[in-house]
């Protein structure tokens, strides 16, 4: 492989860390509590709030069902608003975290709904308020799991992220697919896929060993 | 004679109209039926008042309805009909956002625990302090003496999952004593400690309660518990309260047979099995007559087997039973047996009805 | 001081013909970067939007188009190279023995899945309804004797269908890395058709100097001599 | 709307159906042992087999990580395979199988850990084997949480599926793309999406509803 | 007398060499350092046998290590050093698949009861019985009938979310026994239990060691079931065993603090309120010697007190105590007063010395 084709693996890799980094981030802000509010909002839950949370669900559902391509090109003018401009790096994280948010928020949802009822029960017992409940129960509880959930959607943001090359979004996936796959230069395409197993082997057993810290629930004998 | 006979002084009688600050009144609660299983009646037309300052006792088969009982005093459950007033306050008529202020005046030791997994067991007692928005320095002025009143100041750090039984139960009681509530809903919180810490804890209870008045709702099956820290006592049975009372007066006259059943290994109502094995209904000659003789009231001190002994000129044999004191009151039960004579079993019936003791023909033995 | 200027192209012939045009254009005072696409529509609302100054991936039918579909403001200022599209087949040495009921795999986005239904009308294989333009696709057949099934695939994989299929219509760009010789196509694209691509700018920059020099530098002996070199004469310079 | 346009509706919302439950089965069918073998084989724990763990961790990894157009190239002779053919609808389920076992597993995975280690304490004690563990105990007791996961798979799987239209795989989001976006026609797109929606919700409804279903955790007051 | 003196048939004397079904040889157990926290040494250095059909109670105070011992058993836990043998084999030594085969003889009822949430009541009592790889029809017919003996027919197809505390506790009770092990270990299975459910839970338990021969380790709280169903008890504390032996002989002659501490409610040792609080070191005038006397042995149920009385002349006052059995055999402890003479203190003293009573002076009251 010629120094230019790996000058373009290393510039794809920061590219590709980048967007996934940021995304996560921000799909994290917005989807954890989404997926908090999701699981605890339906009828005789404890934020009770059936109608917000089917508009939510619906919205969810929408975003999660619309196929990528589509959603960036239906969210070119917010992209544009967010990121000044609707091509690049940059801007492919607006429609990356775009789909990364009801993902997240669904991952969280699951692992929140695992939550024992009982240690709600007991801080509704304390006089806790919904959000006290959420932020010194349900999400310190649930804490394994939604790291597991967020580990599972960075590994997702990672395989995703390659079809950002629609926008010209770059990134390890991108260069994988219009070297490898369009010029078909097979090199390049081993070369991607490796250093993705590399970085996604890398954030699971991060995550892994992070969600076995976190998880106080386990004996140790 | 002058032996000291001292009367229970603490908590209010129950006889009189008294200041209720928990009052249930014709509460229903029915568990709705499920595909393949029938509706439960868990609690069938309540009425209970639970005076302030007061310690209730509640007992009661398992499955009776006693934790649907104390849940429904915070709002944990709603009742299918009736009212729950706590403080003048129908906690069944709240929603929920309001039920929150009176919620900060209860604590509750739930029968399993429902500690944190996440937090440590300074964090999990240190909890409803967060909740109720202390500063951490307040809140740890509050939990470490409580932690070393139950004794778990070693395992401050500790999680639950590293906890014996009757830590995690600690653990709990601390919790729902952080916030010095006004009252203490407790759920057999007991169960999981040995005599000698059950002991300690309700000594922590029985002074909490005579110097703060806090009134408390006490599930246990430990009659020693009951006796040992009640003013009264509710028995429960198939969802409906079938005795209800000061503990003295239940424990010493029960009327159900469920009370009974529960108190007979507690005051030596039962005869030991070498007597109960051997009972016949007839007398047999050079034998003895099995008598059951309650000590309650102004006598229960008194040496009236000793002077029934040389009244008589019999000897005595005392073959079960216990003396002790209930709710602060001496009280004793004694299974004896006298020579197996009609005569003598006649003086001694009228020996003991002159001082006004319980006594009951039991059998007689060989 | 140097101007520098955003062309987006899609990944394959199109990049790289830029990636050559980029020194030359450099050495006349024109920076340019490039902004490779894997999708055919982003690249010109992008231009239209102002984040691109130009881009070269498309040939005329399609950005007339796009115009028409969706107002956008671009014009082409130059024509670049033509990938005349074939029908290869590893099954059948000729057309002729492409049998009845044959399964034909095409490329599935409307330009180039159209131009390998055109080419069969204008062998008269198959007729497709009257007025269709450049961008007809299989609902769009109201004649099919042979009774020929078509079925859509990535552009970049109709090569690797061969082994599934009777024929492939084939990119110029896609055939030779994927290892075809464009002489070996069962049935061929006239050279001279419509399909030469072209580079877009948005129309009010089409008098600004820059376009100019890169026009001039696009159309350089250099680059022709590049491109014919490295695609064997199967892709065609249009200066 | 042409009729022509609608039966294409039509036939791409069977072939979205037909693609996504073929591949849910499959993918259902090796990715729930491989999670459960995934939650149980660490160092310690029930199956403990940490050498295959760490293999088939990599192996989901590597294929979680490869983007899915290079994973479709990359099994094109595995694909010929099993179907007979690299290109076409029953051709796509392929890749979309292979693509969504590693995932279903992962949900498993997380789903799986959650259990109640007393549980399987329990079960140990009455001297079960680990397949009984696992047959009696973690799956019926997760199962509230694999539901769950499942349905975030049949989601992910439907939005997904519109990659597939790289190898002729049809279905909705490939129409969607291919007429609603490249095409311009927006009513296309319009209709595609909102059928995609209601497929979405109507899966989403129905996993959430056997999720409470099978969770009998939850006391009903 | 000719009072009906019964020894306690039952459970092989742990004096002579014993057939052990389980036998303890140096084990200890630490439960590694933590980040923060320091190792915890659960278990140190326990030797200890269980002889088979034998129960054995074992009881200390709150996280003495009783769990962690009982865990050893079917290798839940392993021991950090030293040896557990169950039948001969040394299950610390056996690999997870090899302990399958003894765990299929080893009954355990958890003290956190351990039910598959997913599963109905029934479900969970058939769980052992599934994976013993018993058929449906033999599975009910050994299930059904368990729930009935545990008075839960009626909660057949609930789930543990529907259950209250001690009909969880009942279920596990049930799965416990489903597949007739060899050995039952029990960590405080009747905590949650009312004293009538307790009751019958025992006599159950105690049917099957006598009738199948089942040898039961049993964790608890509760002297009354020590003395009511146990053969042995073994005192663990800070997890080492401070006393071990004969039921009888450790309740009625406890050696050790945390024994008499423990045993102090039940046994009658333990003061009540009303005298402890007037108690004086010096006798007063007029006043009563506060004795305490233990009954055990073969003048356990003769009129002592009453012949006692008559010889002296004297009023002999019951102020508390019990008389009852512990297994099986009659004992009591009484606290009585005499009159405060020193005449009397030394004739009574050498009254009781004569008929082997074991006597001691508490004080005086007034
Ligand atoms: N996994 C663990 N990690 C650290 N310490 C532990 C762990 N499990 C138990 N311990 C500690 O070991 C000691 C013995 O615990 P164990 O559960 O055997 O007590 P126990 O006698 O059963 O008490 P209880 O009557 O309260 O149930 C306790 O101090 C406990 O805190
Ligand atoms: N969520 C529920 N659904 C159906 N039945 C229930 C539910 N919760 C409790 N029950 C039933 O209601 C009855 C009363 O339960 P409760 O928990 O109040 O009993 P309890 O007196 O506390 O018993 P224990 O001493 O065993 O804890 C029981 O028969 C129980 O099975
Ligand atoms: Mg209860
Ligand atoms: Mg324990």
């Amino acid at each position: 492989m010629s120094p230019d084709i790996l000058r373009l693996i290393a510039q794809s890799t920061a590219d590709t860390l980048y967007m996934v980094a940021v995304a996560t981030l921000l799909g994290t802000l917005v989807g954890l509590p989404l997926g908090v509010f999701l699981a605890t909002s339906r009828k005789g839950e404890l934020l009770a709030a059936a109608w917000a949370n089917a508009a939510l669900g619906l919205l969810v559902n929408a975003t999660r069902s619309t196929p990528f391509i589509i959603l960036v090109v239906a969210i070119i003018p917010f992209t544009r608003l967010v990121a000044g401009t609707s091509i690049g790096t940059t801007a492919a994280i607006v429609p990356l975290t775009v789909a990364a948010t009801p993902f997240i928020a669904r991952l969280v949802e699951a692992a929140v709904r695992e939550v024992d009822q009982g240690l709600v029960e007991a801080a509704r017992a304390m006089g806790a308020t919904p959000i006290q409940i959420v932020a010194k129960v349900l999400i310190p509880e649930a804490l394994p799991g939604i790291v597991l959930g967020l580990t599972l959607a960075v590994v997702s943001l990672i395989g995703f992220s390659a079809i950002v090359g629609v926008v010209g979004g770059g990134g390890l996936g991108d260069l994988g697919i219009r070297y490898g796959y369009q010029r078909f230069m097979p090199d390049v395409m081993a070369t991607v896929v490796v250093v993705l197993i590399v970085l996604v082997q890398g954030v699971q057993s991060l995550g892994d060993r992070l969600a076995r810290r976190v998880n106080k629930r386990l004996r140790r004998a | 004679m002058n032996a000291p006979v001292i009367n229970a002084g603490a908590g209010p009688s129950g006889t009189t109209p008294v200041d209720a600050l928990v009052r249930f009144q014709g509460v229903t609660k029915t568990y709705p039926a499920r595909r393949g299983s029938a509706a439960v009646e868990a609690l069938a037309g309540i009425d209970l008042a639970v005076p302030r300052g007061s310690i209730l006792g509640v007992i009661g088969r398992s499955g009776a309805g006693k934790s649907t009982l104390i849940r429904l005093v915070n709002g944990l459950e709603r009742p299918t009909h009736g009212s729950v007033f706590v403080d003048g306050v129908d906690v069944a008529a709240l929603a929920e956002a309001e039920l929150r202020e009176v919620r900060r005046s209860i604590g509750m030791i739930f029968q399993h625990f429902n500690l944190l997994s996440s937090r440590t067991v300074y964090g999990n007692a240190a909890l409803p302090l967060e909740i109720a928005g202390l500063r951490p320095a307040e809140i740890r002025a509050r939990v470490e003496p409580l932690l070393d009143l139950v004794g778990l100041a070693d395992k401050r750090d500790r999680y639950p999952a590293e906890l014996s039984g009757g830590q995690k139960q600690r653990v709990g009681i601390a919790r729902a004593l952080a916030t010095k509530p006004k009252v203490l809903l407790s759920d057999e919180a007991t169960s999981a400690l040995d005599p000698e810490t059950t002991r300690s804890i309700l000594d922590l209870l029985g002074t909490i309660n005579r110097e703060l008045g806090l009134t408390i709702l006490l599930i246990t099956h430990e009659m020693v518990v009951i006796r040992g820290i009640a003013h009264r006592v509710a028995v429960i049975d198939g969802g409906r309260i079938v005795e209800e009372g000061d503990v003295f007066d239940i424990f010493t006259r029960p009327q159900n047979a469920t009370t009974r059943s529960f108190l007979a290994d507690e005051t030596g109502r039962n005869l030991p099995a070498f007597v109960a094995g051997r009972l016949r209904p007839e007398p047999v000659a050079g034998g003895q007559t099995v008598l059951r003789i309650v000590f309650r009231g102004p006598f229960a001190t008194h040496p009236v087997l000793s002077q029934l002994s040389r009244a008589l000129g019999i000897d005595v044999n005392i073959l079960g039973g216990a003396v002790d004191a209930i709710a602060g009151r001496p009280f004793g039960a004694l299974v004896v047996g006298i020579p197996s004579e009609a005569a003598v079993l006649a003086r001694t019936l009228s020996f003991l009805a002159e001082r006004g003791l319980d006594r009951e023909v039991i059998g007689h033995v060989a | 001081l140097a101007e520098t200027i955003k062309i987006g192209a899609t990944a394959g012939h199109h990049a790289e013909i830029l990636e050559k045009v980029k020194p030359i254009a450099a050495k006349k005072g024109l920076d340019i970067v490039i902004v490779e696409f894997s999708d055919y529509v982003v690249p010109n609302t992008a231009l239209d939007a102002g984040e691109l100054n130009a881009n070269s991936f498309q040939h005329q039918p399609y950005l007339d188009n796009q115009k028409a579909d969706r107002g956008f403001r671009i014009e082409s200022v130059a024509t670049t190279v033509n990938f005349p599209m074939g029908i290869y087949s590893k099954k059948h040495k000729s057309w002729e023995t492409v049998p009845n009921g044959a399964t034909i795999s095409i490329p599935n986005d409307p330009t180039n899945g159209g131009r390998a239904l055109l080419l069969l009308q204008d062998r008269g294989i198959i007729k497709l309804k009257e007025g269709v333009g450049f961008k007809p696709s299989p609902i769009d057949i109201v004649d099919n004797p042979k009774k020929l099934r078509f079925l859509e695939v990535d552009a970049a994989q109709t090569p690797r269908s061969l082994e599934d299929v009777d024929a492939a219509a084939v990119n110029t760009n896609y055939a030779t890395p994927a290892g075809l010789d464009p002489k070996d196509a069962i049935l061929r694209e006239d050279p001279k058709g419509p399909y030469v691509n072209v580079i877009a700018v948005r129309s009010v920059d089409k008098d600004k100097p820059w376009v100019k020099t890169l026009v001039e530098a696009y159309h350089t002996p250099e680059v022709k001599a590049f491109v014919a070199e490295k695609w064997k004469g199967s892709v065609l310079s249009s200066w």
